[in-house]
């Protein structure tokens, strides 16, 4: 086999902010052969975004490119006109930003949205456009593709949107697809079809896929080589087995020895009255709007009941779409419920009961998508600072103090307390959004997928500070996550959703060691967990198998 | 061919002295006549009457009226038509708003109306009277035109004018335009020239028809642009017009006054003395050349220039004298209280203008004078009410001296809106409505003059200026009495 | 600090311009605004009048330099007014939709239908023709203007997640309001605030031109404007000068306003 | 939506109480009356009540007000003090022709000043955008009487393109009326456009720093469908409302535009009507044009939901 020739070659690239001259990126090289999935890991905030980024010469205005070369297919991207950028962009260069949720327009239709790109780089008939696009939104698990297609992105789940987003680029064909974060809103089925779809294609296509991630498992299953970063560099890069199992860096070390383990179950006290109780919730969308008709509502929790304990985690997994964040967001009081209702410390919520205010301030919420959900006009520090508003018992000073307490508790500088949301990385803002959440110290936090967009290391230590919070002051949490490795560290009970309705529930060992439901298993079964190896490393294997199950903490049992 | 003109407001309707304003009678002129009309000097003269004759004690006047005269439906007009006429005018159904002239209400009462043939017309009063010709001679209440019956509905409603008059109605796109034929048959009265509303009136042009159009600058670029082929435009735009060898210009003075009226029971120019200070302090003749561009000239009576009563004595003039003015303050004892003029800014009247030339002026002599502006229908509201100290104030024509001074004189506590209310002017005015005879009616007017320069209830300084400017494709295009008059006039 | 755009500096250049000839016209200019002179009616820009006279003999450049703290007092007075209370409206509305939408939009739109000069009219015959008067009433006829503008953003921001966000905080609906919804109304505002400030100077202008007259007794930039239009083969100076002055003063405003836009929007900053 | 649309009509029926219980008291605020004008200063104190009464004037105005609005509710709009027509057919008729110049205008303001201030904002800070804003600028700080003006000299005058005055519905005999509208339109048009225009940037600006414009390009969409398919829309929210608004405004105001141009439309009706304080024609005017703000408001509050489908009309 002769040495195939790079199809995206970068080198000795660095990248500049504005005029301030912070390098994010310091002279970086690395290249992609056609055919070959690369996977890129790395400290949340390295660099790796921007770098991606730069492929497609998309940098955000105010990142200058200082030095270096980035050529794609023997041509050098940063000299090409912008008419050849274009022709490359999508066609040859397909590109999965890491925040699905934003990435859509939200006025247009999803049809219309996916069918741009094919309509301007390819010649198929109308027809055929309608079909393949069904075709692929089938494929990647969407159901009822053909009414997705007329349906507004808000009437999407944050899964949804991701998988549309990486149909819409895998649509193209393209020689090479670059997908940051590709899959941290999906849940392990999906997950596992979409990444199996990812591959097959570029099987058939020979196409190249840079992937960007913290999952590493799903790394270390997919990708043949794999770059790791760490502070704007490239501390390490090899060939994905032999890196992971025996990595050379500190940097790789410290990202693998902080995967996620199952700590022992925790007593947790059942109390007469549950933190928070919800009943019997029902919650319908209202339908689409036009002009003179009017649709029947979706309904997207159909019956939900479930209680929190003081100081006790509950996870929620589930299929992408399954109404998870219409549960939160419904016990967040953001949503009206249709039938039943929410008790927090057993009363009855509503905007006009009396307990309302003492709830708003102690139930606190991550959102899903954090940079929607953080005024694009405020600073990290009043982002934060604000959720203290209502605490009189803090001077100012005080309040100042435990601002960058909880910064620095989330794993960033006190630096960062004056930049704006859009100046950051997709972790660092994910974890703007946990700090405002806590901050408070509230009883309990609606947390929606809080770490997907977290490398191993900071996702610990996250992890970490929700557990002493737990410990301290007896908070009771929400999880809602897809990443079953995360629950599985996390959680005290799980509760597993499918279509709107409870699957299955019960504590998290009776969950994972044996559950009960179909479709629990399923989960479970689809993706590969990382089993640690003696020296440092890691290598793959599966739930329910002899060997994982041996190697991994149940053994310590 | 068609004779384009410009008016500045559409006709209001074509029913003659009921609905109406300036430009209406303008237009509508051109198609009633009545039994006498104006003159260019403002006496009156018979129109479709051939003679008017008045017994000897001036109760009695009988009309001979022209034969051979038909309708513009062709019907034959006779005495019969002026009984009819005048039964529907004196109706208070038909709204004649110059009924209160001939019913009594404002003294002169009209008897009786008989006609002893088909071509006389015997008119009664209950007294003697100086303007009872000119009452239906005025314009504003239309010449107490004669129309034929068809002219209304059935039922009674205002239909359109059939008329005796050179031109009649053609189409009238209200806001547009307002377009006249020539009446063909038209019998012209007596006369070589045009001489007011009497003397020869032939229609020359097959159509004339009035544009609307309310913008200065748009008649003047319609003007230029030859849309419009005559229209009246401001003195400003006179020598422009007159440097351009395209066109001509007619100017002429007519009997409306522009003035700066004066509240004589005000606190402050109550004392005369005050009123006569600022009398002294303006400087009339330049004021005059300034707000009309020169083309005005001063003229302190209220008679107008061209009357047979503008004697020596009425050219007498307020003296400027910025000694005498201050001398006056001191003895009126006054110590630098505001004055407000009020003016406004339509540009049919130079209001505004002089309220700024006049403030500068009382300013100079130590009067504290200021300026309010405001809109027309508000200033007249103030000026009917008597809620004001001085105000730049213009009247409309009035062609008889005793009908002038009348106009804005009168007792305050019956008509607040009068402004001089002198009981000796007062009796004075009245003589003059009754008596008929000329040199007596002229040592009357000569006294109000004289009277009106000491009490100074008002300062009347020039007459308005019509400046016509016509294409030079008319010709016969005369200015006069801020009236387009439009037969006689041709087109090439 | 970050450098200033170079459209910015005009702005900034154009708009200190105004206030410095406000300043000066208020203390001191070359001839007396009023005083009238007939010997030198209607003369061209020349030494002694560098920007000619009017048809009173009055000294052009005086009456602009006196002109322009008036025409910049009434239009500042004016759009604040209308953008403080249409602004407040327009959120509340906005934010809360329901009733309290409904009932202050039907005034709303009822107040929209008046046309400007009605509104004048009636206004000025209540409380006066000057300076305070004018401001009320155009204020006045503004303001909804400004409420349906706010409102409409506020209807799309009140939709987004950060919105939500400050709900779950448990900030109030007023203070969710002020800090999160206003600032990101600040694009619409300053954008129509900027251009109100012009239709401001003009309005009064073509008030004079329909012979409303309702002139405050100092020269105003719009009355200027429009008492020129009649010489303008004769004395084309007497409107050039004063819009001249406008068009500059709105250019500085507009583009001061667009870097003040930009200066606001974070994500703008380079 | 179509219940939501009729209730929303109905819902219009206090606004337009509102407007004509404060119209009729604030024209009767203003001072002058109906009948001395009309007279002017010819006016004696016989004719002068003779006319007050015959229009009803010498009642108590809340009597007149119920005698109105009996009169109004059984269709019957009154008639006009100075010219004696019925209101009514005076207003539809006057109001088709302010209608043709102002939609013609404001659609093409649209059309032109939509695209330039989203192009402004794309090139932001380049000369194309200085430029562009100071065009609109200038254009906007001329008044629309001198605008008019200059055009009218320019094109009737100078080059003697177009005829002076007068109108011809353009659904009548196109040519004849495109030749009538185009210097009303162009003056209307000129005027618009600027504010327009700036509205159109500032929300593009606003909607260009957004991720889905970055993904839009990340597909190989030329900047053109970039900015037209996907910043257009979510930019034209703002832009939308104050169309409507301008559309609403111009109805009633193009006073100056009919006076200039001598086209017999709405605004200068209103105008002649304060002016000879012609109370029915003045109510019947506001009446019509608060009609037509609503229905305006109406259609930008239903295609809001277009533009941002998250807002929901109700
Ligand atoms: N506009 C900006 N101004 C200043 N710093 C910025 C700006 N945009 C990004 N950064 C910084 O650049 C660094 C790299 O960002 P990037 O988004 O590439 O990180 P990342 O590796 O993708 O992180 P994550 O895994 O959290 O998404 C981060 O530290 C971020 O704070
Ligand atoms: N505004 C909306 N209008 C209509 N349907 C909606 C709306 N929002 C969500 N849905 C639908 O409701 C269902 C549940 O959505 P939800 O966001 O709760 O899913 P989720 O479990 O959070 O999924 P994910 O893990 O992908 O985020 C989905 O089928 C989605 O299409
Ligand atoms: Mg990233
Ligand atoms: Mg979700």
């Amino acid at each position: 086999m002769h040495e195939p020739r790079p199809i995206l070659d970068v080198r000795d690239l660095s990248l500049e902010v504005g005029r301030t001259g912070i390098q994010i990126l310091k002279h970086i090289s690395f290249n992609v052969n056609a055919g070959e999935i690369v996977g890129i890991v790395g400290e949340s905030g390295s660099g790796k975004s921007m770098a991606a980024r730069s492929i497609v010469a998309l940098n955000p205005p105010d990142i200058r490119r200082t030095s270096g070369s980035i050529r794609f297919e023997d041509r050098d991207i940063c000299t090409m006109s912008k008419r050849d950028l274009r022709a490359l962009r999508g066609a040859r260069v397909g590109m999965v930003f890491q925040e699905p949720m934003t990435s859509l327009n939200p006025s247009m239709t999803i049809g219309r949205q996916m069918e741009e790109g094919l309509r301007l780089h390819s010649r198929h008939t109308k027809r055929e456009r309608h079909r393949l696009i069904v075709d692929m939104l089938a494929r990647v698990g969407l159901n009822d593709p053909s009414t997705a297609l007329s349906a507004m992105p808000h009437h999407f789940s944050g899964g949804m949107r991701q998988r549309i987003m990486l149909a819409a680029m895998m649509l193209l064909k393209p020689a090479l697809l670059i997908a940051d974060e590709p899959t941290t809103a999906l849940d392990a089925v999906v997950q596992r079809d979409v990444l199996e779809l990812m591959v097959e294609l570029t099987r058939e296509n020979n196409t190249a896929v840079l992937m960007i991630s913290h999952d590493l498992a799903m790394v270390a299953t997919y990708s043949d080589r794999v770059v790791v970063m760490s502070q704007g560099e490239i501390v390490e890069q090899g060939e994905t087995q032999s890196l992971l199992e025996a990595p050379r860096h500190a940097y790789t070390g410290k990202l693998l020895s902080a995967l996620p383990q199952r700590m022992p179950a925790r007593a947790i006290e059942t109390t007469p009255v549950a933190r928070i109780e919800v009943d019997g919730l029902v919650v319908d969308y209202a339908a689409r709007q036009g002009l003179f008709r009017e649709g029947k509502p979706k309904r997207a929790l159909n019956g939900i009941s479930l209680n929190v304990m003081p100081g006790e985690v509950v996870a929620v997994v589930g299929g992408s779409g399954s109404g998870k964040t219409t549960l939160g967001r419904a016990i967040a009081g953001l949503i009206p419920p249709t039938e039943g209702q929410v008790l927090f410390n057993g009363d009855p919520i509503s905007p006009s009961s009396t307990n309302y205010g003492d709830y708003r301030v102690n139930c606190q919420m991550v959102f899903q998508d954090p940079y929607s959900s953080l005024d694009p006009r405020m600073k990290v520090a009043g982002l934060v600072g604000e959720a203290l508003r209502h605490r009189n018992d803090l001077s100012a000073g005080e309040k100042r103090l435990r601002v960058t307490e909880v910064l620095d508790e989330v794993g960033l500088a006190a630096s960062f307390a004056t930049r704006f949301p859009h100046q950051l990385s997709g972790g660092q803002r994910q974890r703007i959004a946990i700090a405002r959440a806590v901050v408070t110290r509230p009883q309990f936090v609606i947390a929606d997928e809080p770490v997907s967009a977290l490398d191993v290391t900071v996702r610990a230590q996250v992890l970490k500070l929700f557990a002493d919070l737990q410990r301290k002051h007896g908070f009771s949490c929400l999880f809602i996550s897809h990443d079953l490795a995360v629950v599985e560290q996390i959680a005290d009970r799980v509760i597993v959703m499918k279509r709107g309705v409870v699957v299955e529930q019960g504590s998290r060992d009776a969950i994972f060691d044996n559950p009960q439901h179909e479709y629990t298993r399923e989960l479970l079964q689809a993706i590969p967990t990382l089993v640690r190896t003696g020296h440092g490393g890691v290598k793959l294997g599966w739930r329910f198998d002899s060997d994982v199950l041996q190697a991994g903490p149940k053994a310590a049992e | 061919q068609t004779i384009t003109a410009s008016i500045a407001q559409d006709v209001r309707s074509t029913n003659p002295g009921v609905n109406r304003d300036d430009t209406t009678d303008g237009v509508v002129l051109h198609m009633v006549e009545g039994l006498v009309g104006y003159r260019e000097d403002g006496s009156v003269g018979p129109l479709l009457a051939q003679s008017v004759d008045m017994s000897a004690d001036g109760l009695t006047y009988t009309f001979k009226l022209r034969t051979g005269i038909t309708f513009h439906n062709g019907e034959i007009f006779s005495a019969e038509n002026v009984l009819w006429n005048w039964t529907r005018y004196m109706d208070p159904a038909t709204e004649w708003r110059c009924l209160a002239e001939f019913d009594g209400r404002n003294g002169l009462k009209v008897e009786s109306v008989t006609a002893p043939d088909a071509q006389t017309i015997v008119m009664t009063i209950n007294r003697p009277s100086a303007v009872f010709l000119d009452a239906l001679a005025r314009t504003d209440c239309g010449m107490a035109g004669i129309l034929h019956y068809a002219s209304v509905n059935e039922d009674g409603t205002w239909n359109q004018p059939i008329g005796t008059g050179p031109y009649k109605f053609g189409t009238w796109k209200r806001g547009e335009y307002f377009e006249l034929e020539a009446f063909a048959d038209y019998v012209t009265p007596a006369g070589s020239a045009p001489d007011g509303y009497v003397g020869a009136k032939k229609p020359l042009a097959e159509k004339v028809r009035f544009y609307v159009i309310s913008d200065p600058e748009t008649i003047k670029a319609g003007l230029l642009s030859g849309t419009v082929d005559l229209a009246a435009v401001a003195s400003t735009d006179v020598p422009e017009f007159a440097a351009n060898p395209d066109f001509n210009v007619a100017d002429s003075v007519d009997a409306s006054k522009h003035t700066l009226s004066l509240q004589v029971v005000d606190p402050l120019l109550s004392k005369v003395e005050m009123r006569q200070a600022i009398a002294a302090a303006l400087d009339l003749p330049t004021l005059v050349t300034q707000v009309t561009n020169g083309y005005g000239r001063p003229n302190n009576s209220a008679i107008f220039p061209q009357s047979m009563y503008y004697s020596d004595v009425q050219k007498q003039a307020f003296a400027h004298d910025l000694d005498k003015a201050r001398e006056l303050l001191a003895e009126a004892g006054y110590k630098g209280e505001p004055i407000t003029i009020i003016a406004n800014k339509r540009p049919t009247t130079p209001s505004f203008e002089t309220a700024v030339v006049a403030q500068a002026m009382l300013q100079a002599a130590g009067i504290n004078a200021t300026i309010e502006v405001m809109e027309w229908g508000t200033q007249l509201s103030r000026y009917f009410s008597g809620n004001y100290q001085m105000m730049a104030f213009s009247y409309s024509s009035r062609f008889d001296p005793a009908l002038s001074f009348e106009q804005f004189s009168g007792p305050k506590d019956t008509t607040s809106g009068k402004v001089w209310n002198n009981p000796e002017a007062l009796k004075l005015i009245d003589e003059g409505k009754a008596v008929s005879d000329p040199a007596r009616r002229q040592a009357i007017f000569d006294e109000l003059h004289t009277l009106l320069l000491h009490d100074v209830p008002m300062i009347i300084y020039s007459n308005g200026v019509n400046d016509i400017v016509s294409n030079k494709r008319l010709q016969g295009v005369v200015s006069w009495q801020s009236k387009l008059r439009l037969w006689e006039v041709a087109k090439q | 600090m970050t450098r200033l755009s170079p459209s910015a500096v005009l702005g900034v250049l154009l708009t200190g311009a105004l206030l410095c000839a406000a300043l000066l016209g208020a203390v001191w200019t070359p001839y007396d605004p009023l005083g009238l002179n007939f010997t030198l009616k209607l003369a061209g820009p020349g030494a002694a009048h560098w920007l000619g006279t009017d048809e009173f003999g009055r000294d052009v450049l005086s009456r602009l330099l006196t002109g322009a703290a008036t025409s910049f007092w009434i239009s500042f007075l004016t759009v604040c007014l209308a953008v403080s209370a249409g602004t407040v409206i327009g959120i509340v509305t906005g934010y809360f939709r329901g009733w309290v939408d409904r009932v202050v939009m039907m005034f709303n739109d009822a107040l929209l239908a008046f046309p400007g000069i009605l509104l004048a009219l009636g206004l000025l015959a209540i409380f006066g023709a000057n300076k305070y008067g004018i401001v009320l009433a155009l204020g006045l006829a503004y303001t909804p203007t400004v409420v349906r503008i706010v409102r409409g953003a506020v209807m799309s921001l009140r939709e987004r997640e950060f919105i939500e966000a400050s709900r779950v905080m448990g900030n109030s609906n007023a203070y969710t309001m002020l800090r999160h919804i206003l600032p990101n109304c600040i694009a619409p505002l300053t954008v129509l605030a900027t251009s109100m400030f012009g239709w401001v100077l003009l309005a009064e202008s073509a008030l004079s031109f329909l012979g409303l007259g309702v002139p405050p007794p100092a020269p105003t930039w719009g009355n200027m404007l429009a008492s020129g239009r009649p010489f303008i083969s004769q004395a084309v100076w007497l409107a050039i000068f004063p819009g001249l002055c406008i068009s500059l003063t709105l250019l500085g405003i507009n583009l001061l306003g667009d870097a003040l836009r930009d200066k606001l929007d974070p994500r703008m900053r380079h | 939506m179509l219940k939501f649309a009729i209730s929303r009509i109905i819902a219009a029926i206090p606004t337009l109480f509102i407007v004509s219980v404060s119209v009729f008291f604030l024209i009767r605020l203003i001072p002058g009356d109906p009948a001395s004008l009309m007279l002017g200063d010819l006016a004696d104190a016989a004719s002068l009540a003779d006319l007050r009464s015959r229009l009803g004037l010498d009642q108590s105005i809340p009597v007149q007000f119920t005698i109105w609005l009996g009169n109004i509710l059984s269709g019957d709009f009154g008639r006009s003090i100075t010219s004696q027509q019925e209101v009514l057919p005076l207003i539809l008729g006057r109001l088709r022709v302010s209608a043709e110049i102002v939609l013609i205008a404001v659609l093409l303001a649209s059309v032109i000043a939509v695209p330039a201030g989203m192009i402004a904002a794309w090139r932001q800070n380049s000369l194309t955008d200085v430029a562009l804003v100071s065009i609109a600028t200038v254009l906007l700080s001329i008044p629309a009487f001198w605008m008019g003006l200059l055009l009218l000299l320019l094109f009737v005058l100078k080059l003697g393109w177009l005829p002076l005055v007068g109108y011809v519905s353009i659904s009548q005999d196109f040519m004849q009326g495109l030749l009538y509208i185009i210097l009303p339109v162009a003056t209307l048009l000129l005027h618009e456009i600027g504010v327009i225009m700036r509205m159109a940037r500032a929300s593009t600006l606003e909607v260009m720093q957004l991720d889905y414009i970055t993904h839009a390009r990340a597909k190989g969409l030329s900047e053109a469908a970039v900015m037209w398919r996907h910043a257009f829309k979510n930019a034209f929210g703002p832009t939308w409302t104050l169309i409507g608004i301008v559309l609403g405004n111009l109805l009633g105001g193009i006073a100056v535009i009919e006076t200039v141009f001598a086209i017999p439309g709405l605004g200068r009706l209103l105008v002649e009507a304060i002016f000879a304080r012609d109370y029915p024609v003045i109510q019947g005017c506001l009446l019509m044009i608060a009609t037509i703000y609503v229905l305006v408001n109406l259609v930008v509050d239903l295609l809001y939901p277009v533009f941002d489908p998250k807002v929901n009309a109700q």
